[in-house]
């Protein structure tokens, strides 16, 4: 099971990074950079289905497989915020079972200190989103 | 850490209050209202001077502040209270919290016909909000007796009045009485006839954690301004089962999830039943009112308020011609009603006052049940953790005295 | 007293607050809700310290002392507003200050058929009170559109509006535009149908004293914690007609005269609206907070804020890609809604944030309003009396940096 | 009109003995006195129309007119505090003409300092006793 101590290589290297930094600006930044990694959902395919409820941006996701049946997150949103925190999540279940993903910790959001740097409300954003992708990896292992 | 008064007194700056009439502050009416320790007095002016900002909507480090403290308080007192924070709504007080049952639950799930069952030890605000309904409903209000030579319920009467009953409602531990009902029984009794029930804990919580979830009450409402908390804030607690079946009543911003010209959608959980800017600093008063509390065990601090009010009580059953109410068992309030057959009982409290001792004088907002005493009017004096045993002996000697000469 | 902002700021301790960020504070979401100054948090600690008791029953000093400082806060309030205090009944908030009304006066006066007139610049608590009223009754809702090239109603359709209404709500100061509405002409057309009008006057409240009697309107709802004062507390006033013809509300002690097992009879005046034991604390605290206003000229106070809305709102006009709402005319709110068409609004609002900025983002309780603007979101800053031009430059230069930087 | 600094003499000495006093003991014992000096009204006949309405005590009050037209005051309470006020205002009213009466301020009360020495609740009924004695006289003018 993939919690605290136990992160994906990547994804540890992802929450160093981010602990490391103090400035606020930096991460929101840094955040901004990761948001160009994901494997972004064009506009034209945001639907209620891939809609994130809770957000006050507009953000939208596809859990889906790779040829090998290994998990890919597609995603976007018109903040760059929340694609950026879509990215990262992207990055951390990048080629995992669909059965790891869906019991995968979420707590990665707040060992980076993303948590209290968001707010209530994003940080719900970011529970919903989290909880979409992993009730879609579940449907995908039954 | 062990309970004694003295320590809780220290902490409470109004106690070291001298009146205008040159005399200590005796404060013995704490079922009215209790004093606030400099904790409780310094979470609030904290909030305010480092904090505050408008909860849950916005994107800033002091609106994630405030919403953390403010719903951080929601969780504390819920776990107090042994509920889930997701089923602890708060409002202006107890009688708000029921008039919340009354709209959002009653008003949705009662119809004409149906029988709510009530008690005559009820206070006001456990009466009123249920007449109201009745009248826009035709609904039937049936009253369990009280027992004035036992100051207890009719127990017979209730288990009688159980056909037909969708809602009982029943004061946990009464304000006048100082009688703590069987509630187990009636919840029980309540339960299997299919009937809900609501709690007026407002006398309770002050002396009980109440294991609300455990007990299986459908909704319990306390204020916490009787529980060394602030004014203006207190909360309706409800089971799933209950909340479930449970309807908007007030409207407004933070309740709603979307809203259209011609209808909108609400939250779902807590945030349904809480329009507007919350109670932000009186929610984070409480809080720290209940980490004040939570220092000592609940069951000492039950009982030396209880010691208290028995000694009080023999003591004034001793003078002539006095009339003292509730005979003080191990569940009971701390709350002694008295009334003497040659003294007035404002002439007694406006006494009283005159020697610094603060008690309540009138009907106590439980007019069917002085009625019922035959009365209009009582003394009462309550007594809470910070009171002494030197304070009741100083009241019980005054009383004498005033008795003595005035007789 | 002549106002300057600087002889504010060095009463209010949250304006030397540094955040976790290293960030010096800058509020600028004054409307959502304002910073407190000492006095007010003062006048709560001494309430608690000195005299907190619960008020108007007891015969004992303490709950006189806290009856007049709670009634003497009532008169205060009233009088700033320029009505009775027979006439202002204490709330929570606007919220339920207008769900007052909703149940107190359009459950008794409105029924199937009749129609309520209200505007697309609502916020959500002027709208989903009398949705749910409407939803319940058989009302129609008509709706005055807002016109977005002017940020104004459209008062020929309000005045078209007028025919067979009863009742009309409007916001006297939007809290996403800044826009005051022409409330004079919505009285004098709601009045000469025979309509009664309920103004929202949340954001005016803190920038006017708004002469309620000599205004003629029937029914204002304000919120203290928006000038000043406390959370938890706000009040409806009601002129006389409109007064006499509501009908209790909240049913519990205080607001009955005399309560049988059959039926209560209730007390006349506010108290008869005021049910269970009241916001003490927070009535004297929203009292003390008048007195710190009213050190000043309201109208030297609201020409400071404005001043400091004009200066934001044109130097984020010179912004490419930015959009600006409201024209900030004299009367207008001090408040600027800004959209870039590169930056998302929540990007903003964080990034600001990381530079010490408190803004508001979201669809500020007025989803229809922010509807007609064809978007979801906005951010807004809002300004009140302790913010200064350094503030309002500082944060100008920022989002200038941050739009450079990352569009 | 009498009203502060043109108090009736009789009433002006009431005011200036409770103005001596100090002590809250001392005066409530000062209106136990005087509350036998009123002439009481015999509890049989207590009805709707003397009562005091607002008190938490019983109290009633009969205004009434002595021979020659003059004002007198019957009343009783089974508080002597409540009692000892009445027979002040009694005093105070005694033998004046009804339309003397009818325009008599109830400053006194709070000049002795009786009023803040009351409960709000008590003063509201002294203000209802006062107001139902000061409307019988002007019935009484009519
Ligand atoms: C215009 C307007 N109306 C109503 C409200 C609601 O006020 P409150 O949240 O204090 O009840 C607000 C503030 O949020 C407002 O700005
Ligand atoms: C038993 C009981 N119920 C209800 C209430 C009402 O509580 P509140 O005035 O805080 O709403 C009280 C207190 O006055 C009480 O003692």
């Amino acid at each position: 099971m993939y919690e605290a101590g136990s992160w994906p290589i990547r994804l540890q290297q992802i929450i160093d990074e981010f602990s490391g930094v103090d400035d606020s600006m930096e991460r929101i930044e840094m955040l901004f950079e990761y948001a160009r990694e994901i494997d972004e959902l064009p506009m034209s395919e945001w639907c209620d289905d891939t809609k994130v409820h809770g957000c006050q941006s507009e953000a939208h996701v596809l859990p889906m497989q790779n040829d090998d049946g290994t998990f890919h997150l597609m995603g976007a949103s018109d903040a760059k915020l929340v694609q950026g925190l879509m990215a990262i999540t992207a990055i951390a279940l990048e080629g995992l079972a669909p059965s790891e993903v869906a019991i995968f910790s979420s707590d990665y959001a707040s060992e980076m200190g993303l948590m209290n740097a968001l707010t209530p409300s994003r940080a719900n954003g970011f529970r919903n989103m989290f909880r979409k992708v992993v009730q879609a990896a579940q449907e995908m292992g039954e | 850490m062990t309970f004694t008064p003295e320590q809780a007194r220290r902490d409470i700056p109004i106690l070291n209050r001298v009146l205008p009439n040159g005399r200590n502050l005796v404060y013995l009416d704490n079922a009215a209202t209790t004093q606030k320790p400099q904790q409780v007095i310094s979470a609030i002016s904290n909030y305010y001077e480092t904090t505050n900002s408008n909860v849950h909507r916005a994107v800033h480090t002091l609106a994630g502040e405030a919403t953390d403290a403010y719903e951080g308080a929601r969780s504390k007192i819920a776990e107090w209270f042994g509920i889930g924070d997701g089923y602890l709504i708060f409002t202006a007080g107890t009688t708000e919290a029921i008039n919340l049952a009354a709209y959002a639950w009653g008003r949705h799930n009662l119809v004409a016909g149906d029988v709510v069952v009530l008690t005559e030890m009820e206070h006001h605000s456990d009466i009123v909000p249920w007449q109201m309904l009745a009248q826009e409903r035709e609904i039937e209000i049936r009253w369990v007796p009280l027992q004035v030579e036992t100051s207890s319920l009719d127990m017979e009467v209730f288990a009688a009045s159980m056909e037909g009953a969708k809602l009982v409602g029943c004061i946990h531990t009464s304000n006048v009485l100082g009688v703590r009902n069987p509630v187990e029984e009636v919840i029980r009794l309540a339960h299997s006839a299919g009937a809900r029930v609501i709690l007026d804990a407002a006398q309770a919580a002050p002396h009980d954690r109440l294991n609300i979830a455990e007990s299986g009450a459908d909704m319990v409402a306390v204020s916490a301004h009787k529980m060394c908390g602030p004014t203006g804030i207190g909360a309706l607690m409800v089971n799933a089962e209950t909340f479930a079946e449970m309807q908007p009543f007030i409207g407004g911003g933070d309740m709603i999830r979307e809203v259209f010209l011609d209808h909108s959608t609400y939250q779902e959980g807590v945030h349904r039943f809480e329009a507007g800017t919350p109670k932000i600093a009186e929610a984070i008063g409480w809080g720290a009112a209940i980490d004040w509390l939570a220092q000592w065990d609940i069951a000492e601090i039950h009982s030396h308020a209880l010691g208290l009010a028995r000694h009080t009580a023999a003591g004034l059953r001793e003078i002539e011609g006095m009339r003292v109410f509730g005979d003080h068992g191990d569940g009971d309030g701390a709350v002694v009603s008295f009334i003497h057959d040659k003294l007035h009982s404002e002439d007694m409290a406006h006494m009283l006052d005159a020697h610094g001792i603060a008690v309540r004088t009138g009907h106590h907002c439980a007019q069917p049940l002085l009625r019922k005493l035959g009365l209009t009017s009582t003394n009462r004096v309550s007594f809470y953790l910070y009171n002494t045993m030197a304070e009741a002996d100083f009241f019980l000697a005054t009383v004498r005295d005033l008795v003595a000469r005035f007789t």
